[in-house]
């Protein structure tokens, strides 16, 4: 029993942060299409700035602030630098450009890290475990599941109380019809990078942790963000709630197995019960099927 | 054909057959160089160790070369890195081949288990950083220290003798699922059984950093005592998780599950408190005892001043001193072809200076030594303080390893 | 007439008459084609000369990269038939990759191995099997295939990455440990073994030992796995691929059978990839072994990837033009580290690695800025040059 | 008042599409612009919307300005908040999302009061629409996308309106709507640029016309008057001129063409 | 097409007196067909033959159910009841992709070329049922398939020539004009080697002139390949010239069924579609109307 909790803490606190960073993919892709294989790039490019923040100025809030504002200055300068300048390239080419941005930025950072240990970025709630229902769990999980309740709250009250989720379709649907309506195109795009990237930023410093990245803190964050494609996908990349979603059904998935069945099937269930989802749901748990006519 | 005079390609370049003083030789010693090679991960994964063995070797390879050389020639070392990547290190392999006698350093178990095939068909002896008994199959494979098998065995044996664990206990260990790990693994198996004891086991990837689940797995099964043979990354996360979950008992780590800069980590105080102990082949950084190794040390810290001290550099200059030896070997017997040293190697028993214990490669399918040093982690540079050793336990001396004949 | 007026033919109809065709015999045979044909076969025997000649002149590590690009070529071909011109996303090509291994090890393995399960086949008996093991293991994923579409059919597809990986480390007596690996023979076709530098076989000097064996075997492979791709895909086949990839709806009407096609789509490509993973074996000296970590090596999501951005920089669908694009993805980063001297030893300098990789990194980024289309839009960019210098050549001489 | 000016616009390197065509499009008024197929009357509407870019076009003479402002100096979104609005040639609906969304994105640029009234009289002319409003765009018939398209555009309540085509492929009965609507539209003030095939209806509903032909203006003046022209009954009217004359007309150069065409065999396999 | 010929004019045959060129052109029966989406009725037990060698038009206001009925005798759409016959063939019964076999060929009402492939190759894909081959024996170049490739490109290359498209042979299907992408997509449905041709909405987008040499395409495809032509067109200038019968729907359901004359006249038709409050129909050629 007291292992239950523990795994469904641990699952439901992985998954939160999965969501943070799902959300977020769903949001780049919505607005552009483009599948972001960059999103661990720009989570570990968000770490490494706070880290060097917070290690100047001694302040761990200074630092978690500099993660966000990195997240999104790294998604708004691959959004209008370089996907901007490839106006003319399909989806999937941009999809690869990501790939290129993402070898080059982790490379740098962990050169950059040489030998030194890899930063953590959770000081205040790092390998400090609580008691909870007599259990003891990490704090980490909490904090971030009650902060991604409130982040990802505050971000779906404004995507459906402003027109930005109705503009961010059209555009992606159509660039030339909405550019027509009076869309700006590329306010719409680079304010969806903007998200996506904030929010990697503050999963970020959930992922350098021990409790979640563990010994690598940094370093890790960038292999744990691929559970993104899997949630978000799970979700079905239509909605950001499907994303949350699939954040916390990868993260309790990843847990269960790992507890009760093998730790090596545990990478693997994540994507047997994506798959599972996908042959009965196509298009994710609430994505619609894309019907065709002629 | 116009083209027959102009093509690239030599054959390998073979040292005349009988140099100075009637010596054999054949690819990579000339009358004045002798050149040795290393494959290494300076950039990957594993670029800590790999960085810190490099330049031990480097410090070796200039003290001899200012006492006149091996054999009257100076040492030469190429170095190249292959960022643990197979792929790379293939190519990097077959572009050193033809210039060097021997490999001072192969770091990486997919890299050694890639070239293993080539450098047994190509007669070259090669230290691997890696020390898996299951690779003792043949000579080519010279290993220094104990394997990891033996290692775990050490720690056991150290875990009971302090009466931490004892007959009736079950022992849980977490290992990587690669060669690293599974050898490891076969010491514990061989410990429990031997002793009594229950045995689980959870096996991880390479790339998990995150231990949550097999420590839950383990604190669930009542374990008294924990086994890691994992990254560093990975005893971080497993010492981290298991404070937090309340586990207490007494946690030993194979030599590779530690880097001193998990000291720097929010496992710090857990690696301080003293439920962690580790083990290594050769001694600490700047270790007091041996006089060799403070010398490294402080050479270190002036050519890398930037760069977490660890106990690399010994290891790297413990690999150069047994090639020493064996080329030492090799010139007196006459002989510094391949094949030469690889029948050198087989008479060859080095003494370090203190580095490591005595290293003895006579025995086909053996550890060089089944001695380690036993060590807990320090607040102080290199990160770790030696508790006992060098010693070999008891079951340690009697275990069969794979190839042993 | 040119191509450059903006008027419509009909918009004066009556008015202008333009010069009919009616008088010349209608033909599907493009003008140029005898010209066509000339070059095609002289670029394909400068490419045999090519072939021949290049195992002389170039040294062993480079062999190697250039052994490594034609596995690459080899399985980006059919991945970029089955994204660029059946218009199904996979990243599942590692995977295949893997399979195609493995079948190949357990086939031609020795049968009498005690930790290993092999069946003893002659060694060219047991790749062409393990090519359509593959494929059939391809089509087997079809149903779940047919059912997705463009990123849910890649991320789904990634999936078995992740169950090939562990698939492997479950069944260790067919896929080897992941430690050690297990060995498998080399190429032996009647008698000639391409795995060997024994026998003194030589050409113009140079002996030709098993990297210049292979590489000869390997540019006979990507040559016949361009031809029989250049086939499907100008054929019958291609043809309905293409029309399923832009509208499963046109393609029924016109009678391509939608499902049985994109089934048939996935096994070519994983046959393709299935061959990919013979050569890896033979380019690793016999050795199969599995992944330590599921995104590190050589099955892994990391080349699943990097098949993509082979098949996207070279331009999709483009069958030639994967082959620049395994050149960069494939050569690229084990060339730089041969051409670069001696490491860095300061931790975070730049060694050949990362400079390696940050090039890489920078150049895909850029080759997608500035050529969107894929390196075989520079080819098409070119030829088109060539083509106009020529004809405003003939203009102003005339 | 828009005005053009001098206007010319190139696709690419080398197709000219547009050379130095100027005329002016008074407040209020329905312009008709006819041409045949590619004499540049869409890359004129983009031209003025902006979106010209998007096709790999771009304006290399001449300006155009509204209300004293050069409009292309804007981007297509700053073009649309001075209210001038373009429908563009192909329906280009969004076919992912629902009819209701579709309006709904129409409006974003327009003042969030008038949207509800603006989709109530969307759905009084098409009532269709307010039947399929859930459904996605682009499962609707290739007439009610059609629909959908000048419906998303009236939502912004534009001063100048551009319509591209708005009569292709609609039912006959529908097209006398279109009609009725471009004249309703106008009524409210609302300039309107019409390109069309079907000329008698764009000629009829217009007060001004002008003609492209190639790229270049060929005429220009009441639409009254262009309807009477000679040319334009013949070109753009077809057999729809009153005259016996011009149907046969018609007929013969059907005849002439067919006389220029090979057969076809039957394939016998 | 837009030049001028040998001066041997042949007149045009008159409608309604097909051609018999010696083919087994079977009637399409389509018999009380049904078709829904959800809550929407699209087809409601509409029912018409098309008789062979006759041009056969089927028009309606917008969101009829005219390309609906197109899918559900392709076999594109499933029908809730009814059948749709190919004189003893069940088309019903058939799977899609199967029909063109049968002789159906259709050309979509929106552009559904493969912009990337060239118009031979776009016209090739009509062929796709007529040849034969899968994957091993295109892969290896099978001489049969060689040969089969180039007759059939030889035919594809005569019908292209034939809808004018010869010059653009070998350019890529994107880069054509909408009226000649729009002839691309006939040349591949008459490469299917109809007995019966769908049209939907061939002159869309077309001015008088072309319209009417569209008109006299279809003429003459009619009259030289003696097939039937289903034709969806909402030009009534095109389609009371030429068509030998006109079924109208209107909301999913038949509400004439008769030749043009007839049928032009019919209120039903007129209130339903033809609209009679004022003729603003411009050129649909409403001849009988005069101005308002
Ligand atoms: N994106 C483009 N790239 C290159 N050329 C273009 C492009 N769009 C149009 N053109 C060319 O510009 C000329 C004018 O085209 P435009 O689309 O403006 O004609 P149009 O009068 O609208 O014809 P239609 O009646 O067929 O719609 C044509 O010759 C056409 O080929
Ligand atoms: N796949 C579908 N899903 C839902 N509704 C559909 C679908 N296909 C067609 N409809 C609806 O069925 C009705 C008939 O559509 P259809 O396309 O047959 O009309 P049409 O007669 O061809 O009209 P148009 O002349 O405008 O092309 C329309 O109202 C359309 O919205
Ligand atoms: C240092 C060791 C843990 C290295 C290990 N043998 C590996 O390469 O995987
Ligand atoms: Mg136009
Ligand atoms: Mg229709």
């Amino acid at each position: 029993m007291d292992t239950l909790i523990q795994v469904l803490v641990n699952g439901l606190g992985k998954g939160a942060v999965f969501a943070l960073l799902a959300v977020g993919f769903v949001i780049i892709y919505k607005a552009t299409e483009t599948v972001n294989f960059a999103h661990g790039s720009i989570a570990i490019f968000a770490g490494y700035i706070a880290y060097l923040v917070k290690d100047a100025s001694g302040s761990w809030l200074l630092g978690a602030v500099a993660a966000v504002v990195a997240g999104a200055a790294l998604a708004l300068f691959i959004e209008r630098v370089l996907l901007a300048n490839a106006r003319n390239a399909h989806s999937d080419s941009l999809a690869i450009l990501t790939i290129g941005v993402d070898i080059f930025v982790f490379t740098e950072i962990v050169r950059r890290i040489g030998t030194q240990s890899p930063p953590f970025l959770g000081d205040p709630y790092d390998a400090k475990p609580v008691s909870l229902f007599g259990v003891s769990v990490a704090r980490t999980f909490l904090v971030a599941l009650a902060v991604a309740i409130v982040l990802l709250a505050i971000f779906f009250l404004a995507f459906r109380y402003t027109t930005w989720g109705l503009a961010m379709r059209a555009q992606s649907e159509n660039r030339e019809a909405s550019a027509l309506m009076g869309i700006r195109s590329w306010r719409v795009t680079a304010s969806a990078w903007l998200v996506g990237g904030a929010l990697a930023g503050i999963a970020v410093l959930f992922l350098a942790t021990t409790d979640i990245g563990g010994g690598t803190g940094l370093l890790a964050s960038h292999t744990i963000a691929f559970a993104a494609f899997p949630a978000a996908i799970i979700g079905g990349l239509t909605s950001p709630g499907g994303a949350v979603v699939g954040g916390l059904i990868v993260g309790l998935t990843d847990a269960l197995a790992a507890q009760y069945v093998n730790l090596d099937f545990a990478k693997v269930a994540v994507y047997l019960v994506m798959l599972a989802v996908l042959v009965a749901r196509p298009s994710g748990l609430f994505g619609k099927v894309e019907q065709l006519r002629v | 054909l116009v083209l027959t005079g102009c093509s690239l390609k030599t054959p390998e370049s073979v040292g005349g057959g009988g140099g100075a003083r009637g010596l054999k030789t054949d690819v990579g010693v000339t009358d004045d160089t002798i050149t040795l090679g290393s494959l290494t991960d300076t950039s990957g994964v594993f670029k800590v160790l790999g960085l810190a063995i490099t330049q031990g070797s480097q410090m070796w390879a200039q003290d001899v070369n200012a006492t006149g050389g091996i054999c009257g020639r100076q040492i030469k070392l190429v170095s190249a890195d292959h960022g643990y990547s197979a792929e790379k290190a293939v190519p990097l392999y077959n572009q050193m081949k033809p210039n060097v006698l021997g490999l001072v350093q192969l770091l990486g178990s997919p890299i050694l288990a890639a070239l293993k095939k080539p450098i047994v068909n190509d007669k070259i002896a090669a230290i691997p950083a890696s020390w898996a008994s299951d690779n003792l199959d043949v000579p080519n494979v010279v290993m220094v220290g104990p394997t990891y098998d033996v290692e775990v065995i050490n720690g056991l044996s150290y875990l009971q003798e302090e009466g931490k664990i004892k007959k009736g206990d079950t022992i849980g260990h977490i290992y990587i699922d690669s060669e690293y790990g599974k050898n490891g693994l076969k010491g514990s198996q061989y410990y429990t059984k031997q002793n009594g004891m229950r045995l689980v086991s959870a096996s991880v990837t390479s790339t998990e950093s995150d231990l949550t689940s097999a420590v839950t797995r383990m604190r669930s099964s009542g374990v008294k005592a924990l086994v890691l043979t994992t990254t560093p990354a990975q005893t971080g996360s497993a010492l981290g998780v298991a404070s937090s979950q309340g586990m207490r008992v007494p946690i030993f780590g194979s030599g590779p599950s530690f880097t001193p800069q998990l000291l720097q980590s929010p496992a710090r105080s857990v690696l301080l408190s003293g439920q962690f102990t580790s083990s290594a082949l050769q001694v600490p950084y700047n270790y007091d005892k041996t006089p060799l190794a403070q010398e490294i040390s402080t050479r270190f810290a002036k050519d890398q001043p930037n760069q977490v001290p660890t106990y690399g550099p010994n290891q790297g200059y413990a690999n150069g001193l047994v090639w020493g030896a064996i080329l030492k070997q090799a010139c007196s017997d006459g002989d510094m072809t391949r094949e030469g040293i690889l029948k050198a190697v087989r008479k060859t028993s080095v003494d370090t200076r203190g580095l490591t214990p005595p290293l003895d490669f006579t025995q086909p399918g053996q550890p060089s030594t089944r001695a380690g040093y036993l060590m807990q982690p320090a607040a102080v540079p290199g990160g770790l303080k030696v508790i006992e050793g060098p010693a070999a336990s008891d079951a340690a001396l009697t275990y069969k390893t794979p190839f042993q004949k | 007439m040119s191509d450059l007026t903006t008027t419509h033919p009909s918009a004066d109809a009556g008015d202008t008459p333009e010069s009919t065709p009616s008088t010349q015999p209608v033909t599907a045979v493009r003008a140029d084609a005898g010209r066509r044909r000339i070059i095609g076969w002289a670029l394909a025997a400068l490419g045999v000369l090519v072939v021949w000649a290049i195992p002389l002149f170039v040294t062993d590590p480079y062999l190697l990269v250039l052994n490594w690009i034609m596995v690459g070529a080899v399985g980006g071909m059919g991945l970029t038939m089955l994204i660029g011109q059946a218009g199904q996303l996979s990243l599942a090509h590692s995977f295949f990759v893997l399979i195609g291994g493995a079948a190949y090890a357990v086939l031609a393995g020795p049968r009498t191995g005690d930790d290993y399960f092999g069946l003893g086949l002659p060694s060219w008996i047991a790749a062409i099997l393990a090519v359509v093991i593959t494929g059939g293991v391809g089509a087997a994923f079809a149903p779940i295939s047919g059912r997705l579409r463009g990123i849910y059919l890649g991320v789904a597809s990634l999936s078995l990455v992740f169950l090939g990986y562990w698939l492997a480390r479950t069944f260790t007596d067919i896929f080897g440990s992941t430690s050690s690996g297990r060995y498998a023979p080399a190429l032996n076709l009647f008698g000639f073994d391409f795995g060997t530098n024994e026998g003194q076989l030589h050409v113009l000097n140079v002996q030709i030992g098993k990297d210049e064996r292979m590489f000869w075997l390997f540019a006979a492979l990507t040559a016949l796995a361009y031809f029989v791709g250049r086939g499907t895909v100008n054929g019958r086949i291609g043809r309905g691929w293409r029309s399923l990839r832009d509208n499963e709806a046109v393609a029924t009407v016109m009678g391509v059978p939608v499902a049985k096609q994109k089934a048939n789509a996935f096994a070519v490509s994983s046959a393709y990839a299935g061959l990919a993973g013979v050569m890896v074996v033979w380019w690793y000296d016999g050795l199969l072994k599995p992944d330590e970590s599921v995104d590190a090596g050589t099955y892994s999501t990391v080349v699943a990837i990097a098949f993509l951005a082979m098949c996207v920089i070279g331009g999709l669908g483009s069958l030639t033009g994967v082959l620049f694009g395994a050149a960069l993805v494939f050569g690229l980063p084990q060339l730089i580290p041969l051409l670069r001297g001696e490491s860095d030893l300061s931790g975070t300098g730049f060694t050949p690695v990362v400079v390696t990789n940050l090039l890489y990194g920078a150049l895909v980024v850029l080759i997608i800025i500035f050529e969107p289309g894929g390196l075989a839009g520079i080819g098409r960019r070119l030829r088109g040059l060539v083509q106009r210098s020529a004809t405003t050549g003939k203009g102003t001489s005339s | 008042m828009l005005s053009i000016n001098d206007l010319s616009v190139r696709y690419g390197r080398s197709v000219t599409a547009l050379r130095g065509v100027s005329f002016e499009v008074p407040d209020g008024q329905v312009v008709a612009v006819l041409g045949s197929n590619g004499a540049g009357k869409s890359t004129l509407l983009r031209a003025i919307s902006g979106t010209l870019g998007l096709h790999g076009g771009s304006i290399i003479g001449g300006s155009v300005e509204y209300a004293g402002e050069r409009l292309d100096r804007l981007d297509p979104a700053g073009v649309v908040r001075k209210k001038v609005l373009q429908v563009p040639e192909g329906r280009q609906i969004f076919g992912r999302m629902s009819v209701e969304e579709n309006l709904r994105a129409g409006g974003l640029a327009a003042p969030a009061s008038a949207r509800d009234e603006a989709r109530e009289r969307v759905y009084d002319l098409f009532p269709i629409l307010k039947e399929r409003a859930g459904q996605p765009g682009g499962l609707l018939s290739g007439g009610e996308q059609q629909m959908l398209a000048i419906g998303r555009a009236m939502m912004a309540d534009p001063e100048v309106l551009l319509l591209d085509e708005p009569s292709l492929g609609l039912a006959p009965q529908m097209i006398n709507r279109i009609g009725r609507i471009v004249t309703e539209i106008n009524e409210r003030g609302t300039a309107v640029v019409l390109v069309e095939q079907n000329a008698t209806m764009a000629l009829r509903v217009s007060d001004l016309a002008v003609v492209l032909e190639v790229g270049e203006l060929a005429l220009q003046g009441p639409a009254r008057e262009l309807a009477d022209s000679e040319d334009v009954q013949r070109l753009y009217l077809g057999g729809h001129a009153e005259s016996e004359d011009a149907a046969q007309l018609e007929t013969q150069a059907a005849a002439r063409s067919a006389r220029s065409r090979r057969g076809l065999e039957v394939w016998r396999g | 097409m837009s030049t001028l010929a040998p001066e041997t004019p042949e007149t045009p045959e008159t409608p309604g007196q097909p051609v018999d060129v010696g083919r087994d052109v079977q009637p399409l029966e389509v018999d009380g067909i049904t078709v829904r989406f959800g809550g929407i009725v699209a087809l409601d037990d509409v029912s018409f033959t098309v008789r062979p060698g006759t041009i056969h038009a089927l028009i309606g206001p917008n969101g009829a159910g005219k390309s609906t009925c197109f899918n559900a005798i392709t076999g594109i759409y499933r029908l809730a009841s009814g059948t749709i016959r190919l004189g003893d063939t069940d088309l019903t019964r058939t799977a899609a992709h199967k029909i063109p076999a049968l002789g159906i060929g259709r050309a979509f009402q929106n552009l559904a070329l493969v912009g990337t492939s060239s118009v031979l190759d776009n016209a090739m894909l009509g062929r796709y049922a007529l040849t034969k081959g899968g994957f091993v024996q295109y892969a290896v170049r099978a001489p049969w398939t060689m040969r089969q490739e180039r007759r059939h490109q030889q035919r594809a290359a005569e019908i292209c020539d034939f809808l004018g498209l010869s010059a653009h042979l070998h350019k890529p299907a994107a880069a054509l004009s909408y009226g000649d992408q729009k002839r691309v997509d006939i040349a591949r449905a008459l490469n299917v080697e109809p007995t019966v041709l769908l049209l939907d909405e061939p002159a869309a987008g077309m001015n008088a002139s072309e319209t009417a040499e569209m008109a006299e395409l279809i003429h003459q495809i009619r009259d030289e390949l003696g097939i039937s032509i289903l034709l969806v067109e909402h030009d009534m200038g095109l389609v009371m010239g030429i068509a030998d019968r006109v079924t109208v729907l209107d909301f999913g359901r038949r509400i004439a069924d008769d030749v043009p004359a007839a049928v032009q006249r019919d209120p039903e038709v007129i209130r339903a579609y033809l609209g009679s409050d004022d003729d603003e129909s411009g050129r649909d050629g409403n001849h009988d109307e005069g101005k308002a």
